[in-house]
């Protein structure tokens, strides 16, 4: 029975502790490959030829893209940490799901403001309620939801599984919302928007987006993997605090 | 499961008359609806669908704070969970019964508000039969924010928050259903499937989410 | 039948305040749990009825011949927290009735649970009429409608007069005889003859 | 340089760094007070674990 406890507790203490001292190996690799990253992905951009039909607003390609994609690749993080934290319980996954939010939150922000600023010049509008960007808002919304709910509770141990929760009924529904407001768009816009559909995308532009998708992944990771480290310091300062706290009272006490 | 059905409709009735209040507030939102945009029958007419839908989906998130939240309150949240009856099943009754309570109530006032914003006959059956394949999505999937927010004093508005994203879907295959059914090329089968499938689909995810969080959130 | 707790540890806010509870009690048997306040005699409760994940330890509940009853122990158990799970806008029959068949296995009729709380005349008025002694009644009579063999209370005796002591003793003593195990926390022994302490410290 | 439509794609990079920067800036500085925190709570003599485990 002992040895169970203890296994127990080595779940609950030391593998946080193991992924500070792996963070803190790992985030200046990761910060080194993001910046060598960014910067041959935005060397690349500047000096793709210029579209035939877009102009040099193919430049606001090359950043906005990647941030629609990072803002659905880090909804699928924050849903695999909340099975981590509804299977496993495991303290690490909430840290994670929590941590990734407002990262996930302004991929999502970026991803609107740059289409915005890429719509206006193509469409002649700064918004057009169209599937993509629609659907797009409707991930903000949800972000930041999850986000105020995150805040909600007092004690953050409480929040991991309201979170987990929310975050995987999302999962289960994002597809339907997506379905949903392609459907809704074509049936009141047809398929004036998405002229930009080309199927085949020239290497030109293709491999600097590419490369420019990969730099954005490794700013999400390596900013991700800082917010963790903060999360799990805020964690520790709060335990500090709580048994600083007890021991007073128990002093007092006696 | 039928006796706790019996239980919240009870409840319901007694405390403040549930359903009559969602009627009301149903009738407030279409009232206001217009002198935002002017009484111009045409208009509203075309708006309607959207106007009732609207109406309906705020209507329904009425109640969704205290579904779980006042259960916790007088202790009866742990005895619904001890039971041996799945707690799924258990959510699933109390969300029907809040759809009972708010939502069945606008599909049958439907008929009343259709008239006021001049909407036809097959119009008003349309609107009437979306409403009532599609509302229960909105308690079911409500349930889970109920669930997740039981613990919150005033979770009121963050449930809003957090359902209303969800429930996009429901409102866009529901008005389009209806405009389906009123002009002409615009299909009806295709969204009120659409529609069906959700709500079955929510029946499933919505308390089996909402029971997950139920069964650990006991302190 | 016996019910069996192993090495029990339970969290309160992640923190683990109930460590290495261990007992057995036997049908018939009644264990009344003390400590000082927060020391987690609520929370030991609460686990024991399930409604705790347990950090470590287990709970079991065996038949005669030592197997394990089917399902989880907790859908064995009545429990009777600090609150009293009903609903004030029901009337006292409203809400056995409904707790009743919502618990299956009717043991008493309504009308006989509340004979033997001596509330029988407020059978039909609204929960919310009666006062916080008569309440915590109502709420024993809820023990008696369904059939469990296992009682699980909390404080039964908050705001109850002596002579509802008294009773409450007495229907607690009927249920031991019966055959029925009972764990209580409160303050004073309840005084049942086949009665176990188990003492709670505060773990820290 | 960027043709016509220099006033979009601009703002889009500067919006993109600002926001990115942000975040960092924001993420390095909640860092650096949390540690300065767990510092001062270590120098008071606060253990990190319960004295029971």
């Amino acid at each position: 029975m002992t040895v169970e406890t203890t296994k127990l507790s080595i779940w609950a203490f030391a593998n946080p502790t193991r992924f500070m001292g792996f963070a803190n190996k790992a985030i200046p690799m990761l910060a080194i490959i993001a910046i060598a990253l960014s910067a041959i992905g935005l060397w690349m951009s500047f000096n793709a030829p210029e579209d035939y039909q877009q102009g040099y607003t193919v430049l606001i390609m090359f950043i906005h893209v990647p941030t629609a994609w990072l803002a659905m690749m880090t909804y699928s993080v924050m849903s695999l940490s909340a099975i981590g934290t509804i299977v496993w319980r495991h303290p690490l996954a909430d840290v994670s799901l929590r941590s990734a939010a407002p990262l996930g939150a302004m991929f999502t922000f970026l991803a609107l403001a740059t289409g915005s600023l890429w719509g206006k010049p193509m469409w002649g509008t700064w918004w057009e309620w169209d599937a993509r960007m629609t659907s797009v808002l409707v991930l903000l919304i949800i972000y930041l939801g999850l986000i105020a709910l995150s805040k909600a509770f007092d004690e953050p141990s409480e929040a991991a599984l309201p979170l987990a929760v929310m975050t995987l009924t999302g999962f289960a529904i994002i597809p339907i919302i997506k379905f949903s407001v392609d459907w809704w768009n074509t049936l009141h816009q047809p398929a004036s928007v998405s002229r930009f559909d080309r199927p085949a995308m020239g290497p030109e532009f293709l491999y600097p987006l590419l490369i420019m998708a990969f730099a954005y992944m490794a700013i999400f990771f390596t900013l991700h993997m800082m917010a963790m480290r903060n999360e799990i310091l805020a964690r520790r300062i709060r335990t500090m605090k709580m048994s600083a706290a007890r021991k007073h009272s128990a002093k007092g006490a006696t | 499961m039928l006796a706790l059905l019996k239980r919240e409709i009870l409840l319901s009735i007694r405390a403040g008359g549930g359903a009559l209040t969602g009627v009301l507030f149903f009738l407030a939102v279409v009232s206001v609806f217009p002198f935002a945009v002017g009484p111009d029958t045409k208009l509203l007419s075309h708006l309607a669908p959207a106007i009732l839908w609207i109406g309906a989906l705020l209507a329904s998130l009425l109640g969704l704070d205290r579904l779980f939240a006042q259960e916790r309150e007088d202790g009866s949240l742990d005895l619904l969970v001890m039971q041996s009856h799945p707690l799924a099943l258990t959510i699933f009754v109390k969300a029907l019964a809040h759809w009972v309570m708010t939502g069945l109530p606008l599909v049958i006032a439907t008929p009343l508000f259709g008239i006021m914003l001049n909407l036809s006959p097959l119009g008003i059956g349309a609107t009437m039969i979306t409403l009532l394949a599609g509302t229960p999505a909105i308690s079911f999937i409500g349930a889970v924010g109920a669930a997740v927010s039981v613990k919150l004093p005033r979770g009121g508005m963050l449930i809003s928050v957090l359902v209303l994203p969800l429930v996009i879907p429901i409102l866009i295959f529901g008005v389009a259903a209806i405009t389906g059914a009123l002009e002409e090329p615009a299909p009806f089968t295709a969204p009120f499937l659409f529609v069906c499938a959700i709500t079955l689909f929510t029946s499933v995810l919505g308390p089996l989410a909402a029971s997950i969080m139920l069964r650990h959130s006991a302190d | 039948m016996k019910l069996i707790v192993e090495n029990l540890g339970l969290n309160r806010a992640s923190e683990e305040i109930v460590k290495d509870i261990s007992f057995e009690l036997s049908a018939g048997e009644a264990l009344i749990i003390t400590g000082e306040n927060g020391s987690g005699k609520s929370t030991t409760l609460r686990g024991i009825a399930g409604l705790l994940p347990l950090n470590s330890g287990a709970i079991k509940l065996l038949d005669e011949n030592g197997k394990q009853f089917e399902g989880q122990p907790r859908e064995y158990c009545h429990y009777l927290g600090h609150q009293n799970g009903m609903k004030t806008a029901l009337t006292v029959r409203e809400n056995l009735d409904f707790w009743q068949k919502f618990c299956g296995e009717p043991d008493l009729t309504i009308e006989e649970a509340l004979e033997e709380v001596d509330l029988s005349h407020t059978i039909d008025l609204p929960f919310s009429y009666l006062s916080a002694g008569m309440k915590r009644r109502v709420t024993i009579a809820r023990l008696l409608v369904s059939d469990r063999p296992i009682w699980i209370l909390d404080e039964p005796t908050a705001g109850l007069d002596a002579q509802s002591v008294k009773m409450f003793t007495a229907l607690c003593q009927a249920f031991c005889e019966s055959g029925g195990i009972l764990i209580a926390a409160t303050h004073l022994p309840l005084g049942i003859e086949t009665e176990k302490t188990l003492e709670i410290k505060a773990s820290n | 340089m960027f043709g016509e439509h220099a006033g979009f794609i601009i703002p889009s990079y500067i919006i993109s760094f600002a926001a990115i920067l942000g975040m960092t800036i924001f993420i390095i500085a909640q860092h650096r007070s949390r540690k300065t925190e767990l510092k001062r709570l270590e120098d008071a003599g606060v253990k990190r674990r319960a004295s029971n485990d």
